[in-house]
Formats: C-alpha cells, structure tokens, sequence
C-alpha cells in the first residue's frame, strides 16, 4: 500500500513539473515589456519591519498619495524585519510585475544584489528612509542619512543632559539598541560615536542589546541605571527600546537626572514627553515620507521624472530639492512639549 | 539482600530514574552553589549589586518568567512541552489593551483581566486538547501555535480600532497597570502575584491529589492509565494551567506601551529556565524550588554583566555566554549523576 | 496526502493568480528554497532517530561569520576562509554530537543550548560587524544558473537522491530507522549508534555551512543573523513531510514535498494577499492540521 | 457450587483482524483461587485488561456479584473490587511508595483538595508489614528492587478491599523467600474470601495454589478443572492440544565431556556494586548454564561480556585472545552473541519487520555494492524462518504482530545470522509457551553441537539442569561454585545460590 503511494506520487510530482514546464510558453513575454505608462501604476512600498508605528505612519502617507495619484500602492514588508526575508520580498514582486519597487533597507548588503537584478528587469527601484549603494536605486527619497540622524540623537541629549545647552553636557551615556546585530542601528551607533567626540566631557560606557523587546529594554535600563551612577543620559535607538527605557527612568524616579531620547513617532511617546520623562523625541514627519516616496514612484513609472532633475512637484508637499539622486524630505524634527501636540502619527 | 537485588533491575529503566531522582535532589544544590559565587563574585567587584534597590529589580525582572515557568514546568514533568508561550504572551497582552485601554474598548479593568486571564486559559485548551485527543505531539502543536499567535498579534495590533487608529496603545489605564507597577504594603504587586503563583504552584505539586497525579502521568503514563487517571485530563490541565499563568505574567507586565513584538524568544528562555532548574525532558522530575533557582540563575546573567561594567562591546558575547552556561550546567550536572551512580551502586 | 494538497494548493492557486504557477515565476522563486531544503535533509534523519537540532540557524551564523571575519577582516585567501567555515560548521554538529553521545544529554537540550552558544559566539566573535564585499567569481556562484538552477538547486538534488538511497537502502539507513524505533534494541544488535548519531549531526553542520556559505554569495554579505529562526522552518518542513517527531518513520521524499508544499504556501500567501503576517498565521495552521489529518488517518487505518 | 463472584460470559475482542479472544466464558466463585493457563496468544492478557478495564470487548458482558460491570472503565473496575497485579511491576519510579500505592485514589481531607499524607504513610507501613517487608513507605519506587516492586503493586492492590485480585505472573521475579511470602498471603486472602484469578506458566505453582484450572487455545475457551482432576501432563495436553515433545533425549549432549579448546575465558570481571571478580570459562560445543537467583548479577555479567556495560577490572578473552572491554564492536567482531533478557526493549525493534529484524546484525553482509540487496535479506529470512520454525505469515510484518515464543525465535535468529562463536541466551524461555520452549532447547542443542560454546542464563532450575553441560552459580555478584551435570541436582544449586543470602 505504502509503496503504491510512493510510486503514484514520483509520477505525479513528474506530471506537476512537467505540467508548469507547459505553460511556460504563456507568460513569458509578460511582465517586463509592458509599457510603464500604464494608466494604473503598480508601485510595491517595503518598509524595514511591518507592524511597527514607525512604518505604520509612512504607510498612511503613501496610502493618501496612491489615492490621489491613482496608485497601485501595495504596502508590505517582513513582519520579523528580517532583511533576507525583505530580499525575498522584492524578488517576488519582480516576478509579479511591478512597476516601481521602493525600499527601506534594513541592511542594504543583502538587498543591494536583490535590487540590482530587479533594475536589469526593468522594474524602477527606488530606496527611501534608508538607503542602499548608488547602483542599485534610481533614486533616494531621503529624510535624514544616518550621519545626519546620528548627530542629531547626539546633539539633542548632549543639550537635554545639559540643561539646554550641550556645552554644560557632563557625565556618562548609554545607548539601548535592538539586537546586537542589527545593521540599522549599529550604523546610528557608529555616528553617535563619532559625534560625541564633540563632546570630550560624555562618555559612552555601556551599549546594551533589547532584543527588540520592551521588557528587555526596560530591564537593562533600570540595570544600568544603578550600575553607573554617573549615567546621565540614554540613548534608545529602537521603536521598542524608547518607551522601555522611559518607563525605566521613570519607575527608578530618576526624571530629571536622567535624560533619555531616541527615535520614535510622536504618538508614541506624548505620554511621556507630557510628564517630563522625556525632554526631545528626534524623528521627522514620517507621513509626509510615505506621500513623498509614492509620488516619487508614481512619477517614475509615468516617466515624468527623469535622472538629472533638480526639482520634484509632491502634490501638497509642494517643490522638493533633488540634490544628484537625492530627494529630500526636509528637516529632522525634534518633537518637545511645546511642539508634539501638533502632529497626530 | 538490598544492595544485591537492587542490580537485578533491567538495564535501562530504574537505574536511569533513580539516577534522575538523585540528580532532582542535588541540582538545587547545583544552581545555589553557582548562584551564590555569582553573586559574591560581582558583589565584590561592585557593592550595589546587594542593594535593596537592585535586589528588587532582579526579583521584579524575574516576574513573568517565572510566572510561566510554573506552568511550563507542569507541562514537562507530565513529558509534554509548550513552546507557545512567547506569542501567546503578546497575544494576551495585545488583547488586554485593546479591551482595557480608554481609547479602545475601555471595558473597567476587573472585566479585561479576567477576559485575559480566561483567553489564556482557552488558548491552553485549544493546546491541551490537540495533544490529547487529536494526539499531535506537543513540540508540534506548540511550534504551530507560536507561529500562528504571532501573526494574530501581528494583525489585531495593526487592526484598526474603534477610534481609528493602529499601532501601539499607549494609554494602558492605571488601574490595569496596578498589577505590575503598583504597591501593596510597600512591595511591588507583581512580586506579590509572583508569590502566591510560586506558592500555589509549590501546594499544587506537592499536597494536592491532582498535582500526585501530574507527576505520576509524567513518571509512567501507561501505568497512571492502568491506576484509572486520566492522562488526558490531567495533560489538559496542565496546559489550560499554563495558558492561564500566561494571562497572569500579562497582567504583571511593567510595560506602559502595548505592541506585537512583546515576547520574541520568551518561550525559548522559559523552557531554559525550567530546564537549568532540574524539570527534567522526559518527564516525572521537577522541583518548585529548582525551578526558582533556575529562573534567577538565567535572568541575573544580564544585570551582572551590566554591574560588571565591562564597557561597550561586552554585551555582544551575551548570548555566547548563556548558551554556555546552559552547556556548563548540563554537563556538571551529567557528571555528577555519574559519579553519584558509581558511588550509589556500590554500598 | 501531502503531494494532493501540493497540487490542490497549486491548482488553487493557479486559479487565484495565473502568473504565480507559470514556469517563470516558479523558477524565479525556487532560488528561495534551497537553503531550506538543504537544511531538511539532515534533520530528517536527525528528527528519524528521534533526535533534533534547534541549533542549525545559529551555526550558520558562526559558519558565516567565520567566513566574513577571514575573508573580509583578515585578507586571508577566499578558498581559506571558505574551508574554515566548512570545518567550523563540522566542528559545531560535532560538539552537539559529543554532547548528545558521549556526555549524554538530550539533544533539545544540547541544541537549545547552543542555539545560543554558537549565534553568542558569532555575535561577539564579529562584534557585530557585517561582512560584504565578497569576490565576483564568488557571488556568480551562488546567483547565477546552470541549466534553470543554482549551483545549490544542483547540490541539493545530488544530496538529496543521495540522501534518499543512503536512507532507504543502506545498512547505515536502516540503522537510522533501528535506533529511532528502540535505541537500545540498536545498540544491543551491533548498529554502531554512536557513530551513526555523531554522523548526522555533524552533516547537520555541514549542510549549515554550506548554506551560509551560499548565502554570503548569493547575497554578497556574511554576519551573525543569518538564519534567525531557521530552525524552525525546517523542522516545520520535516514534521510537515511526514516524518515521526517521535523517531522510526519518515522519508526523504516527504522531506521534499514538505519543504515544497512549505514554500509555494509561503510564497503564495505573499503573492496573493501581500500581507506577509498572514504567512506565520497559515504555515502554522497548516503544520497543526497536517499533522493532525495524519494522525486521525493513521488511527482509523489502524482500527480497521 | 455457590453464586459466582465473578460470572464473563461470551467475551470476544479482536485486534486489527486477530481474535484475540472468541467468545470465552469463565466463573470464579468467592474466596476461590482460580488458575488460568495457556500458551503466549491465548488470550489470557487480553481478558485481564478486560476485567481492568483498560481495554473494551467487542462483545460479551461480564456480572461481579450478579451485577453487570462497566466494561472498559478502570475505574468502574475498581470500584467493583477488582485488582490486578501486572506481570511488568507497574509503578511510577519518581513517586514515593505510599503515593504508588495510593495514587488516583488518595485519601483526602480538606473538602477533597488535600493530601492525607499521614494517613497514607501509616496505611502504607501496615500493608508493608503484612508483606513481610520493612521499608520507609517514603522511598522513591525507582530505588526499591524488582521484587520490593513487586510487593508494593501487592500492596497497592491490598490497600483497596478487592473482592478479585488478578495476578499475572506474580512470581516470576520474586525469590523463593518472597515467593513464600506470597503464597502465605494468597492462603490468607482466600480465608478472608477474596477471590484470586491467578496466571502463570509455572505448573507447580498452579497445582500447589489452585482449587479449580482453566485454559485458553487462541483465544477460545478450551476447559475448566478441578485440581484433583487433572495431572500437569493433562493440563500441558490441553494447552498445547497435542502431547509434549518428548524433549529429554534430544537436548542431551552427544559425548559425555563435550568441547575441544576453551572458546570463552573470563578472568575476574568486576564492576563495583553490580559483581566482582567472576571467573569462568566455555568450551567449544558446550553449554554452561548460568544460575542464581535474581538480581545475582548474572544478567549483569552476560551484558560486560557482550561490551554493553564498562568494567572496572577483569578480562574477556575468545579463542585466547582479549577484548577491548566496553565495547559492542570488540565483542561482535570476537564472535560473541547475546540474546538479552528484555526482548521487547532490548532485544527487536518491534515494529521494524520480521526480515529487518533477522538481517540487523549482519547489515553489512546484506548489501551489494553497498545497498541493501533485498533478495539477500529474503533469502536470510526464509532461511531462519524455516529453521527456526518461527511461525509468521511473511517476513515483512512487523516483529510485534508475532506471539512471545516467535519473538524469542527472531532474536536467537538475528544471532545465528551472524554465526557467533560464543552465544549467551539470558532467560531465553520466559514468557514462552511449552510448545515453543521444546523447540528452543533442542535449537539450543543443536547450536553447541555445530560447535558454538553457549552460555545459558535461566532462573528456571529444571531448565538449567536439563540443558547444561556444567553450571556455574552466582550468588550476590560472586561465583558461588561450579557443578558438572553429573553433580548438579536441585537442592545443590540452590544451595549454592541461597547458601548465606539471608544473613548478610
């Protein structure tokens, strides 16, 4: 009995194979010579992890400018941020046709190969929020270059620990970061790093893994918090570690002695920047990023933008600079009480 | 005559468990042991590490593990296993904010909790009987649940809720946070909860017929069925039990902020710590104390490495260093028992 | 059963999304199988004799990093680097060997404990960088196709006939179903146990470091993430092929259709509903049920 | 004859298409002790669970006190007073005795949600005592030997007020003391009025303990008897339907002095706390038997000879020259072969086929150009299945489909494959039927006759001193002596075997 079944499935596995060999003769002119003019474009929008408010919010732009535009938007992305599974992702959509593929790289290395043999396609790569090497994208819809964002968490808790003026800025730092492994925020830690040579009199002495996991984050802040007495100030450089560190701070009573600040949506952390845990909260407007990035692919794929352009018309967001292959958002923000009641992502 | 008829038992068998039953009594002497240079060690390197404060905290950070190595302990020593408990954790979580925070549901938190709390026990069910009845083996059934459970969490937390919004909640109300960061008598209520779970748990096991019960389904199945129990309902209370202490760790959560990532890797780290603290893989073996020890023994490693302060690149051998820990405890224990064994046999 | 619901699945999908089932897009994703069917093949012998290792993820992160760190770190020729990350793959099936044989521990627990150990070691061994650059000539190797496959589609069809043969038709095969039935009826026959369990963990080993090593070319980068969570894929994928948690039963083939039908739902569920949560939600569904539907088969096979 | 206790009428139960039992009717009457018999396959297993409620007949009904019993339910069972003592000691090795005894039916207080765990000590204490043991109840099962193990199942069936206790086999690891012991208790119960269904292959028990006799063939009901009735050849004719292979002649050694050269030289083995400085030697051609009571350490031995147990001093020589202690290989490649007593675990892999498990020790020899060969595993297992007369319907069923006796016949075949020159057999007819048993002790014969030296471990005593040349007795871990047939009788080896055992 079994061994019949073993034979009738040889048989029937050599059917399927030879069966989805028939049909090859169907598709194969399809996906890559179709004009990109066409009236509905298909744009596919990778954020690095999905579920996070971070990329929620990006999504929420993207999704108003696909409505106006008149976009073929689909948003999604590995729910475990894996970059390997994002890789997968785009390959994928090769396949089904995309028009335009845009990327958050969490690790360009990986996705940089992915993204170039899509290019040769035919598909229109883009990268936005975090980029990618030159060769593999069109373009870089940017915010901020982790250089930029680097200085800015740097700057922003050197001038909260000093009272507002980060020259006064004196004691010991920390930084709470996702995995050990991850290669966003190592790449945040390499500028802070560097940055904070500025300032001589803030040390950096311990950097400590989350895990991508609140509990965790909250643990090993209150952890070193009591190990170094000296500890001024926390970086929190993951969507979880932010407000796991904040709670931290908070339930150790240390508000005020202990500055903490990283990234995060301003929604997240109102809470906390409300009760004087948190001083600045450093990000930009996420939705405003999404809008831009969809525009950014709706133009590519009607050709209405070209390489060598130095402006770009985003709908309400008005004339943005394209500096080479650069479009840029604008500013980061830094959300404090007195602003991060006006934005609601 | 005893010492002779004792070498008469079959090869396999009852040398092996009385081997394991020596072992369950000594591995809490083990961990102590390890435990107490620890600590010495890092106390020495750096006073605070003693403070009433950091003490504390350690137990605090001990909470939710340990209120769920409880049931998973159960589940072992009746020669099953849950690895579900992370994603179920997040679930819970996710679903106790939704039903408590004032944005959303805002049911009062007394009706959430207990929500919560019967949800978990329901997920346990759903565990309890898929091993029992539809007979999957619970390494399977459980892999399939933490799977899925995650991607539950994944969906409802990006599910629009009445107002609208997805993402985090951030509104968790006090009266539901209580649980975990409110006082009672000037001692946390998490530790609180934690205590009586312990000691529920510790009653359970050792003065009650069900918990006789469990550990004789876990020491020889085949006979607790010909004893007339049933292993069935035993086996599925000890799931519903953990899914249960899943509810309860949500409720002791020190978190203000609600998302799907709680939880990654949380199973993996319960059943460390029930392992290190004795419960033994094929069942029948465990102690309430053991288990104790081997909870504080895994989650004391990242605060005495953080009290040691070994600079910026030292938490990258972290994980290095537990899974060595693991390896060290399981092989000193190893050569113990055989040691113990040739020394036993003899008299 | 399994290869029905494949096709079923298949011509499901086929109906849904024409484009998913042509030849073209089937081969264009077959390139992301490999390295879970590679996986498969050593864990189903591993999970026959009624053993399992939790810790094939983690050694290719240290077969990966091993590699990085000599190649891109250390300027020592590629051939080098890539040798060391062979032996190191060996070395790591080898100590989980040790321990499960010699030292006598459970091999859930002595893989869960490296599970950590080895992605701990990565991690701090690298610190953790990550390693890219890798040669030309490299990268063609994992990318570029001979014949509609890459040169580890080929690999692993070598392996897995191999696999096959050595399973169902040699003394160290039927050794393999022996010791997952009664361990110790084996060892009282003569089968050299021991040796047989040291074998395929060490493949186990193997097949990791062969993967990453893919992996580093295939993706031009070598760290200490790769294969996060990949032991539970392919242990989904075994299970899900039909082979017995519980030692004795299973083959190769169910290996292979299990790690088929784990992948085209995977990539289907991507493909259609383009919401990658779906993905866990239906794999672990489909684990439960299959399971399931085996068991209820099995005992009313048994009852009549 | 008064009211039955016990009345099972027309029981049948099939497993997979085998009838295990057809339609069997059987009373006991109150304080009767009731003996069933027959060959492995019987039925008779199958009607204890039946009765114990842990397997439901296909037909049939069975009254307990003219009141129709819940078949299928151990608890109803229990409820109704019906105990049973299993062949295998059943216990949970974790728990302490007084939980063994008491476990899924402790007494309570508190509501019911509370242990009385004094009471359960002190009620413990006293069964022990009833039984002649005298340990603390708070000793972990896993602890106790084979036979207090054996004692605390009777302890737990006491501990409830049986009206039927069952007992399979209850003698077969028990000592002569113990086995005194039991009988006493037997006598005792059955004045008390409890009514004992006992099973056993062991006639003298039967003849000594039994008021009337009944017997299964293949799961039919063939007879009940009076004891004064009926003489033990009667009763082995109706087991086996048809007359007792006349064995004696055949299994006697052809020359008076058999074995050329000393195949087998073992020269103080010793493991700390299992035996100690055991010595002994085999020819070619002759069978030693190997006696003492159990937990002598003779199983022990045969396993270090074999390699599967390290030593801590001493030395296994074949054919002069000396093996690597510890290890299987050494041992296989001398010539050595081991039929252990433990079939079930140690002995097949029971459900690898009939042809699987006779090619296992000879794999390598199995192949062709390193693959199995299919028709060369069929050959080997025609061969042995002839030669052995091993009854099954094909070589590729499952070994566990095949009775106790056939099993037994597969491990001495797996052996013979191999072509041992030295083969040990430990207990090689326990749990196998008197048809089968003649057969494997002409097998036997025949086997030192081709030359091969064979080592016979058997606690039965007319086993040992029909089969062998010369037996070698251990008494705790020690050779107690050596006895040529001419000098072997009964009581002389049992002498040697007891001689001390208790004051020690």
């Amino acid at each position: 009995m079994v061994r019949i079944g073993h034979w009738i499935g040889s048989v029937a596995l050599a059917a399927v194979i030879a069966l989805s060999g028939c049909s090859k003769s169907e598709s194969t002119h399809e996906s890559a010579s179709q004009p990109a003019s066409a009236i509905k474009p298909t744009v596919y929008l990778l954020p690095k992890k999905k579920g996070v408010p971070y990329f929620e919010t990006c999504a929420k732009g993207a999704r108003e400018a696909a409505d106006k535009l008149g976009v073929d938007l689909t948003y999604d992305g590995p729910t475990s941020g894996s970059a390997d599974e994002a890789a997968k992702m785009i390959e994928q959509w090769t396949l089904q046709g995309a028009d335009v593929i845009a990327v958050s790289a969490s690790d360009p290395a990986p996705l940089a190969p992915v993204m170039k043999s899509a290019r040769s396609k035919g598909v229109h790569v883009i990268t936005w929020d975090s980029d990618t090497p030159a060769d593999s994208r069109e373009f870089f819809v940017c915010q901020a270059s982790a250089e930029q964002i680097g200085n800015a968490l740097c700057d922003t808790l050197a001038k909260d620990i000093g009272g507002g003026n980060a020259d006064n800025a004196d004691g010991e730092v920390a930084i709470v970061t996702a995995q050990m492994t991850a290669a966003n925020q190592n790449e945040w830690i390499k500028y802070i790093k560097a940055r904070l040579e500025k300032y001589p009199k803030l040390k950096l002495v311990d950097i400590q893994p989350s895990n991508d996991d609140q509990t965790k984050a909250q643990q090993v802040t209150q952890d070193m918090l009591k190990a170094h007495a000296n500890l001024k100030g926390v970086f929190a450089i993951s969507s979880q570690a932010f407000p796991g560190a904040a709670e931290a701070i908070k339930q150790a009573g240390k508000v005020g002695q202990v500055q903490v600040t990283g990234l995060s949506t301003p929604n997240d952390m109102k809470k906390y920047v409300h009760d004087g845990t948190v001083k600045s909260v450093v990000l930009w407007n996420t939705v405003d990023l999404g809008y831009l990035t969809t525009c950014v692919a709706d133009a590519l794929a009607k050709g209405t933008l070209k390489k060598g352009a130095t402006t770009f018309n985003a709908g309400r967001l008005g004339e943005k600079k394209i500096d080479g292959d650069v479009i840029l958002l604008g500013d980061i923000i830094v959300f404090n009480k007195d602003n991060i009641d006006q934005f609601d992502f | 005559m005893d010492a002779t008829s004792t070498i008469s038992m079959e090869l396999a068998t009852p040398t092996f468990s009385q081997r394991l039953w020596q072992l369950a009594a000594r591995r809490e002497y083990g961990i102590a042991i390890v435990l107490a240079i620890i600590i010495a060690g890092v106390t020495t390197k750096n006073h605070d590490f003693l403070s009433g404060e950091n003490v504390r905290d350690i137990l605090i950070h001990c909470t939710q593990p340990l209120i769920v190595s409880c049931g998973v302990m159960l589940v072992i020593v009746t020669g099953e296993i849950d690895i579900s408990v992370g994603s179920a954790l997040a679930l819970l979580t996710a679903v106790l904010g939704w039903l408590a925070s004032p944005t959303h549901y805002h049911w009062p938190a007394w009706a959430a909790i207990l929500a919560t709390l019967a949800l978990g026990a329901i997920l346990g069910l759903i565990n309890g009987l898929l091993v029992t009845l539809v007979r999957i083996p619970s390494i399977i059934v459980t892999l399939g649940m933490l799977t899925m459970l995650r991607g539950l969490t994944v969906i409802l937390m990006s599910h629009p809720r009445p107002d609208g919004r997805a993402g985090d909640i951030t509104d968790m109300p006090y009266s539901v946070r209580f649980f975990g960061i409110g006082k009672i008598l000037g001692i946390s209520t998490s530790l609180w909860i934690t205590a009586i779970v312990v000691v529920f748990t510790a009653l359970l096991i050792t003065f009650t017929p069900l918990g006789r019960r469990i550990y004789a389904v876990g020491s020889n199945p085949h006979a607790a069925r010909l004893s007339g129990l049933s292993v069935t309902r035993v086996k599925i209370f000890t799931f519903m039990f953990t899914g249960f202490l899943v509810g309860v760790a949500t409720i002791v959560t020190q978190l203000a902020t609600v998302t799907s990532g709680l939880g990654q890797g949380f199973e993996l780290l319960v059943v460390t710590c029930v392992v290190v603290g004795g419960v033994s893989i094929s069942g029948g073996v465990g102690t309430m104390i053991g288990v104790v020890l081997g909870v504080i023994l895994i989650q004391i490693q990242s605060t005495v490495l953080i009290f040691l302060k070994l600079g910026t690149n030292a938490a990258n051998w972290n994980q290095a260093i537990q899974g060595a820990l693991i390896l060290i405890a399981v092989l000193i224990d190893q050569v113990a028992s055989r040691g113990e064994k040739r020394i036993g046999g003899g008299h | 059963m399994l290869l029905l619901v494949l096709i079923a699945l298949m011509l499901t999908a086929g109906h849904l999304e024409p484009k998913f089932v042509s030849s073209r897009s089937q081969e264009g994703l077959l390139s992301h199988v490999w390295d879970l069917a590679m996986l498969a093949l050593p864990m189903t012998f591993i999970i026959i004799t009624g053993g399992i290792d939790l810790s094939v993820g983690s050694m290719m992160a240290l077969t990966s990093v091993t590699l990085g760190k000599l190649y891109i770190a250390g300027h020592h020729p590629l051939w080098l680097a890539i040798l060391a990350a062979l032996c190191v793959g060996i070395a790591c099936g080898l100590l989980n060997a040790i321990f499960i044989t010699k030292v006598g521990v459970h091999p859930l627990i002595v893989t869960l404990a490296t599970y950590s150990a080895y992605r701990g070691l990565a991690e701090g061994i690298s610190l953790p960088e990550i390693y890219s650059g890798f040669p030309d000539w490299f990268r063609s190797l994992g990318q570029n196709t001979y014949g509609s496959l890459q040169l580890i589609g080929w690999l692993f069809i070598i392996a897995a006939v191999f696999c096959a043969i050595v399973l169902a038709k040699t003394p160290f095969g039927r050794s393999i179903y022996a010791i997952g039935f009664n361990e110790t009826a084996a060892r009282f026959s003569g089968l050299k146990v021991n040796r047989a369990k040291v074998i395929i963990y060490t493949l186990s080993g193997l097949a990791a470091a062969i993967v990453s090593i893919n992996y580093s070319g295939l993706r031009d980068n070598a760290q200490a993430n790769v294969g996060l969570n990949m032991e539970l894929d392919v242990i989904t994928a075994v299970v899900l092929g039909g082979t017995s948690i519980f030692g004795g039963r299973g083959r190769i083939l169910g290996t292979i259709l299990g790690v088929a039908l784990i992948h085209e739902t995977r990539e289907f569920v991507g493909w259609h509903y383009h919401r990658n949560e779906y993905v866990p939600l239906v794999v672990g569904a489909l684990l439960i049920v299959a399971v399931a539907a085996n068991a209820l088969l099995m005992r009313r096979s048994s009852r009549t | 004859m008064t009211v039955p206790l016990i009345d099972i009428r027309n029981i049948s139960k099939a497993f997979g298409g085998v009838q295990a039992l057809a339609g069997v009717s059987l009373d006991i009457a109150p304080g009767e002790v009731h003996a069933l018999c027959g060959e492995n396959g019987a039925g008779k297993s199958t009607l204890i669970k039946i009765l114990a409620g842990s397997v439901t007949p296909d037909s049939g009904e069975v009254l307990i006190g003219g009141q129709p019993l819940q078949v299928g339910n151990v608890r109803a069972s229990e409820d109704a007073g019906i105990a049973v003592i299993h062949q295998e000691s059943v216990a949970f090795p974790h728990l302490s005795t007084y939980d063994n005894i008491f476990v899924g039916r402790e007494p309570k207080t508190l509501a019911g949600l509370w242990l009385d765990r004094a009471m359960m000590r002190r009620e413990t204490k006293k069964l022990l005592d009833r039984l002649g043991e005298h340990f603390d109840p708070s000793r972990s099962v896993g602890e106790l030997s084979v036979a207090q193990r054996q004692m605390v199942g009777m302890a737990r069936a006491l501990s409830r007020d049986c009206r039927l206790l069952i007992m399979d086999e209850p003698t077969a690891s028990l000592s002569a003391r113990e086995t005194e012991v039991l009988f006493k208790l037997i006598r005792q119960l059955k004045s008390d009025g409890v009514s004992i269904l006992y099973v056993s292959h062991r006639l003298e028990e039967i003849f000594l303990l039994a008021d009337r006799v009944t017997v299964f063939r293949d799961g039919k009901y063939v007879g009940t008897k009076l004891k004064t009735e009926i003489t033990q050849d009667d009763l082995i004719r109706m087991m086996v339907g048809r007359e007792l292979l006349q064995v004696e002649g055949m299994v006697k050694s052809e020359t008076e002095h058999p074995g050329g050269e000393v195949m087998l030289d073992v020269r103080g083995l010793t493991r700390e706390g299992m035996f100690r400085d055991v010595s002994f030697s085999v020819r070619k051609g002759e069978i030693v038997g190997m006696a003492g009571l159990v937990g002598a350490g003779r199983s022990e031995v045969a396993q270090a000879i074999f390699g599967a147990m390290p030593l801590d001093a001493g030395v296994v020589s074949v054919a002069g020259e000396n093996l690597r202690s510890g290890s299987i290989d050494a041992a296989l490649d001398a010539g050595i072969a081991l039929v252990p007593e433990d079939r079930q675990h140690l002995g097949l892999v029971l459900p690898m086929s009939v042809g699987a498990n006779l090619s296992m020790a000879v794999l390598p020899k199995m192949t062709r150009a390193g693959l199995l060969a299919s028709g060369k595993e069929e050959a080997l297992a025609g061969e042995m299945i002839r030669d052995l007369r091993v009854k099954t319907a094909n070589a590729r069923v499952p070994a566990e489909t095949l009775s106790g006796g056939n099993q037994q016949k597969l491990v001495i075949g797996k052996w013979l494959a191999t072509r041992p020159r030295v083969l040990m057999l430990d207990e090689p007819t326990r749990g196998v039927d008197v048809g089968a048993k003649a057969e494997i002790y002409k097998l036997i014969r025949e086997m030192a006759n081709g030359g091969m030296a064979v080592i016979v471990i058997s606690s039965d005593l007319p086993e040992v001193l029909l089969l062998s040349d010369r037996i070698v007795v251990m008494r705790q871990g020690r050779v107690a002596g050596e006895l040529s047939r001419q000098d072997a009788t009964q009581e002389k080896v049992l002498a040697l075997a007891m001689l001390n055992a208790n004051t020690q």
